[in-house]
């Protein structure tokens, strides 16, 4: 399909540099345009990454025991996606199923753009970041539906936790539908800015992060977060910084 | 103030200048969310009507966000320049529409005008405005910066290569910035963002691509497009920065939603300033933005999202930017609904960037979750290029992988110079030839990878 | 609004030509563009448009007595404008209520695109219609909701009549959202062509056709009609041609 | 035969090629009317897998409505030219489509190309076409036209002006047309749709616009856009008929529901070209065509409209027009139903006539009953000139009085002209600057309607 390539066919000089990076590179050209099968590619990618917005997330199937599950007020999909505000907010009947404890952090399991991402990523994230903060007085997991990232705010302020970490599904890509993101927030309550947030993202086998190191980046915070009082901004993953003072 | 329009025997009222604002914008799911649209089709031409009669100045004298507890509302008024605004202090909103499409008025004459508008203003202006009207207007403009190379020049096409990878990987990195080049893409700035907030990762970035621009003599200018403040440390660490990225927006309290201040955007100014890494030019800060960053912090002040991002221009501009560009459908359809409303806010955004003299590109884009597909961005694209936008983003095959977005993909860009004959920045596109890649006829030639192949060396293996 | 006018600005040269058509001619120019008070007018008559599309039609305001109401197979407006052929089918229930007469003529008020034509202009023509056709057999007049141009050939079949004649709501303009045609159809039955029928439209009062003249060349096609043996391209407004053989 | 395509495992099969055709459109509304949409969009990129690896020669093989009882399939079945079709004989239509996007395939390859497509062909590899491929080919092929004027040339674009009023008044008409003319509008053809059927009143329009053209010495043509029998019928009683109109369809039996036959036509183009009216060249008829005409008058076969509208182009060539165009959002929602809907098939019928070699135009429009408006009208009538379409509609301030839908304005042609620097028909273009209606830089000077006074008097009575 690509006659302007100057290769003779079937010796592909990008061969080997395809495997470095899950990025559609070295797709060849038709005068200026991508040839037709890698046309046919992304749209069938598409089609499909609009489907997996549409995914709902049933805690069944994360085989996790005593999840509390919580919906935010927006009650279906087409709501949440038009309705961010609402997406950010506790549903009234679930309020009251969080009480306050003495709980250094709370993670929630909350699907935001990607259900998918959450059944697929956060039972084994959830397992490597507990592994990882040993002594750490964990909240029940809370399992999230029509969440926003905000919505772990209001969580954590009713359950006293000095963190809240929401593991949430990032929009789906073309190449990646499921991929998860960690929210962390210090001293959560209603109100606080993404700027008093850390994030990490991108956890996903496709060549993203795995849940060792994903887990290992979030206990790393959370100890920077107590040494220096926060999240957010100030809190820098630079760790020749916090070394002298460490 | 109420301002008031009575049509076929049914009248109007808004109540403040927001209000007016808002109801005279087109549908938009943004403004729905945030409740300000109009009720209807009639009452959002009845405040069109309203609108065309409001005196300029009377944005002058009724700032939409308090003056008070708004700095980005204090930079607008601080800075404006009466003198520089005197041509057009008559008009109304209408007559301003009328007049910016008349034949006499040219492209030098809006840009002097520049430092007299407010970005309520040309957001008030653009509501007047049909999609052919922002771009006979913004074709006008020409607002040049320059670093490494000339960026801005009538007739040209900029393009930013844009090669994330989820994990920031050196070498995937390298991989995409290499398939980016031999098409011919990346001279307004090869910018990465990334995954991981890491400053050592970072670094690792900033070296490789700063490595194998200085090993081709290549006159372009990188940027990693994390936190200002992250930044502002790794030049402090001596890590090669070129320009200082940020995410802005049009208020006090979205940009420290963000967080930052137009402190900190001084400091980096200040900063990128002192390195003095430019060769022709010293604009050094690169800004994006986009219809709804505001609403979605809640810090929208009950402005309509398309004059909260004007403003957001207004931050920029005065920090002298290399590059700014509003990331137009990449927030999502709860601010943009579908390829209409992306195109439409697209060509707006790029109008009132220019009219401000802001040097404005574009990220033409959409998420899997708004109902936009391919064609709606071939479209915007071309519409864009027609409007003389400085410069697009693109990727490889359009497939964010990080980001987990579309954006134009590489080929596009070709397709872009092809089609409308717009070479990329002359130092750039004077290099493309010394490298022998263009054919005689100004196209890219299809290269192998082993054309710049000590990018990457055969094995995979990064040689910088 | 219009500096490049070389006239004074006050004498507007085209005052008179503007008298002889409600086209929008003389708009003046700012550069290549239309001056902002002008597509303001625009926007609004578009705006008016659209909604004039869903207007439904009130049989009770037509001021006829003993008028027959059917609908078609499109049971609200939504469906009638995604769905043109049910709009032109009858719907079930309505089939028995149009048993067969010998008549020559049927008229059909039909909403069409405009029910505000059908309610402004339809009750004059028809009785300018009626005035031109003395003598011949008229139908119970039907009133037909949700109707297309074809949904007349089932009402005449099931009438036997000779001739259908459906007074349809044009599609609203920007200028005119009231405008009538005549749609003349010889024997009558579902499967006829747009080729086999007659059409007189624009009938409205703003520059547009008065019930009269309408109603004088429905007359003049009747009878032409009746001559050659049926309606269609066939039937030419040509009285020249017509003459040698009358 | 049985279309497949395998993705991810779930296999999909098509039984036939117009099935296969129909699901690999894109979503619109007339194929979802029809019943012959995809399911979903996973299915519509299957069909589109399968479709490209369907071979060029399937479709002269298996014609999708039968060769027996259509005249449109023997007229393209029966033309075909073998040895023109040679090139791409071999191909598959994704091979197809990636050749043509080709750098080495110029105007004049696929030119010659044309008469061995098939209208099936074409729509077919559009399918495998985004919005900018669309436009990458169209404006490779130059299609050449004359009669007054030479229509078609690359870097020109034509206008037809569309005086129309609700009662055919002359003089009404007359002002209607003397607005354009000032503007610059009508060097493809003055053409009024009439309201009346009435022979004795279409001679009156066509007598006024020929003493105007003879009067002012212009290079145009005109027509009066009733049926072609009645154009005959005038032509028999010496009406000064240049140009034939008919609406067109791409089957037998839709042409039969607009009351024509192949034989209709034939009859027309010979007796146009016995009157010789041209001066500098002989296509002598009009046709306007749209996507949804077959569908509407249930005479599609099963076959989607996109298909069927290239069908019709098949029709057009046969008789060597001056000017075909798409009335593309004319029909409505039922068929287009909204903005995006409508620009894409405007780029799909430029593109197929094009590679057809028919000498297409457009009139980019839409009615009030669809979700559209004038900034999708912008957009597309920008896109098209990109793409080199012949000519494009314009009426008064976009208002079709008699008509009832909304079209360009005559001011939309001068913004085309300037934006894109594109002059109409060189014989028009020398008129209007003996006419000193041109200023030095080529802009249409605004004129009093005195300039061109005696077409209408100084009271409003016509001079003719
Ligand atoms: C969408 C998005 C944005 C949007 C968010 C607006 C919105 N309403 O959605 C905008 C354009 C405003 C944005 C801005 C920024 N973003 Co951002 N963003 C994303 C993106 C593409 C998707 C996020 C997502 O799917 N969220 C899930 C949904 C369900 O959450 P939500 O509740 O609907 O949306 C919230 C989050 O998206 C959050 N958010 C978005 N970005 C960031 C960044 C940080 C550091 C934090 C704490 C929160 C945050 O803000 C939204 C509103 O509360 C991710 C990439 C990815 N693959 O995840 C990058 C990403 C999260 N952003 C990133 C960055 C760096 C930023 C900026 C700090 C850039 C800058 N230099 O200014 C700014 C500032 C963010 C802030 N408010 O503090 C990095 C984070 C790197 C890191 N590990 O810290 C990411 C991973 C990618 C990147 N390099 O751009 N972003
Ligand atoms: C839409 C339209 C069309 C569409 C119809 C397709 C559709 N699905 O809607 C198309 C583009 C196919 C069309 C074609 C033609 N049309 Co026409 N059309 C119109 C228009 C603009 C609106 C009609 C309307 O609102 N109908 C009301 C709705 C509710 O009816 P409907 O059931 O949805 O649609 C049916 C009618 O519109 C009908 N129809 C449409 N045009 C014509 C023309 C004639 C002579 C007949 C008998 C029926 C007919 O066909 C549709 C399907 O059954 C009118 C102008 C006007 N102001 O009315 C001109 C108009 C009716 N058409 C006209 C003409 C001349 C034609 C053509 C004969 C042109 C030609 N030379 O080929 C062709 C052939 C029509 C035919 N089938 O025989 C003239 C009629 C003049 C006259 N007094 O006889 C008009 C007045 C204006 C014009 N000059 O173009 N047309």
């Amino acid at each position: 399909m690509n006659d302007q390539t100057p290769e003779p066919r079937g010796v592909d000089p990008w061969a080997d540099l395809r495997d470095l990076t899950i990025a559609r590179v070295g797709l060849g050209r038709c005068g200026d345009a991508i040839p037709a099968r890698d046309v046919l590619a992304f749209q069938l990618a598409h089609a499909q990454a609009r489907n997996a917005v549409g995914a709902t997330l049933d805690a069944a199937t994360l085989g996790l025991d005593d999840v509390i599950e919580v919906h935010s007020r927006a009650t279906d999909r087409a709501t949440f996606l038009q309705r961010p505000d609402l997406g950010r907010q506790l549903a009234e009947e679930d309020a009251s199923r969080l009480p306050p404890g003495a709980y250094d952090v709370v993670f929630v399991l909350a699907d935001g753009l990607s259900a998918t991402a959450v059944t697929r990523q956060a039972p084994g994230v959830l397992a490597a970041c507990l592994k990882a903060l040993p002594g750490w007085s964990v909240a029940p997991i809370i399992v999230a539906h029509q969440a926003r990232v905000a919505l772990g705010d209001e969580i954590g302020e009713r359950l006293a936790a000095r963190f809240v970490v929401m593991m949430i599904g990032e929009r789906p890509g073309l190449s990646v539908a499921d991929s998860l993101s960690l929210y962390v927030t210090a001293n959560p309550r209603p109100g606080r800015a993404d700027s008093e947030r850390n994030c990490i993202s991108n956890i996903h086998p496709r060549g993203g992060l795995s849940p060792e190191s994903a887990a290992e980046k979030l206990a790393w915070l959370l100890r920077e977060a107590l040494r220096i009082g926060g999240t957010g901004v100030n809190l820098k993953d630079d760790p020749s910084a916090a070394l002298p003072s460490a | 103030m109420t301002y008031r329009a009575a049509l076929d025997g049914t009248s109007y009222a808004f109540t403040d200048l927001k209000r007016l604002l808002a109801r005279a914008s087109p549908m938009r799911s943004g403004d729905q969310l945030a409740g300000l649209s109009a009720a209807d089709d009639v009452e959002r031409v009845a405040a069109r009507y309203a609108l065309a009669d409001v005196p300029l100045t009377d944005f002058l004298e009724n700032p939409l966000v308090p003056y008070e507890t708004d700095d980005v509302t204090r930079l607008i008024v601080d800075t404006h320049d009466r003198a520089a605004f005197t041509p057009v202090a008559h008009m109304t909103v209408g007559a301003f529409r009328d007049w910016l499409l008349g034949y006499d008025v040219g492209g030098p004459t809006i840009a002097a005008l520049a430092p007299g508008l407010t970005p309520e203003m040309v957001a008030a202006v653009s509501k007047l405005m049909r999609n052919q009207d922002l771009i006979t207007v913004a074709r006008k403009v020409e607002v040049k910066t320059a670093f490494r190379n000339t960026q801005g020049l009538r007739g040209r096409l900029g393009s930013r290569l844009q090669p994330n990878h989820p994990t920031d990987d050196v070498r995937g990195i390298a991989v995409s910035m290499l398939d980016g080049l031999l098409m011919g893409v990346g001279d307004a700035v090869i910018g990465v963002n990334p995954a991981s907030d890491s400053l050592p990762d970072i670094k690792v970035l900033l070296d490789m691509i700063d490595g194998v621009r200085e090993r081709y003599d290549m006159p372009i200018q990188s940027c990693v497009l994390t936190h200002v403040t992250n930044t502002i440390r790794l030049m402090e660490r001596g890590a090669p920065v070129d320009l200082i990225f940020q995410s802005i927006a049009g208020s006090q309290a979205a940009n420290t939603g963000f967080g930052v201040t137009l402190d900190i955007l001084r400091e980096a100014d200040d900063a990128a300033r002192s390195l003095a890494r430019g060769t022709v030019g010293d604009n050094a800060l690169y800004f994006e933005t986009g219809q709804g960053a505001a609403l979605s912090a809640n810090a929208h002040h009950g402005v309509d999202q398309q004059t909260m991002e004007a403003r957001a221009y207004a931050v920029a501009r005065a920090f002298r930017p290399l590059l700014v560009n509003t990331v137009v459908g990449f927030i999502g359809p709860e601010y943009l609904y579908d390829g209409k409303q992306v195109i439409r806010a697209g060509l707006e955004d790029h109008f009132c960037a220019k009219l401000l003299g802001v040097p404005m590109g574009c990220d033409v884009c959409y998420t899997n979750h708004t109902m936009a597909d391919q064609d709606d961005m071939d479209d915007l694209m071309m519409l864009l290029t027609v409007a003389g936008v400085n410069f697009l983003i693109a990727v490889p095959g359009s497939d964010d992988v990080m980001l987990g977005y579309q954006s134009l993909s590489y080929h596009d860009i070709l397709t872009l110079r092809s089609t409308f004959d717009r070479p990329p920045a002359p130092e750039f596109e004077a290099w493309l030839r010394r490298q022998d890649m263009l054919t005689a006829e100004g196209r890219m030639r299809v290269s192998a990878p082993q054309q710049l192949g000590r990018v990457i060396g055969p094995t995979g293996g990064l040689v910088a």
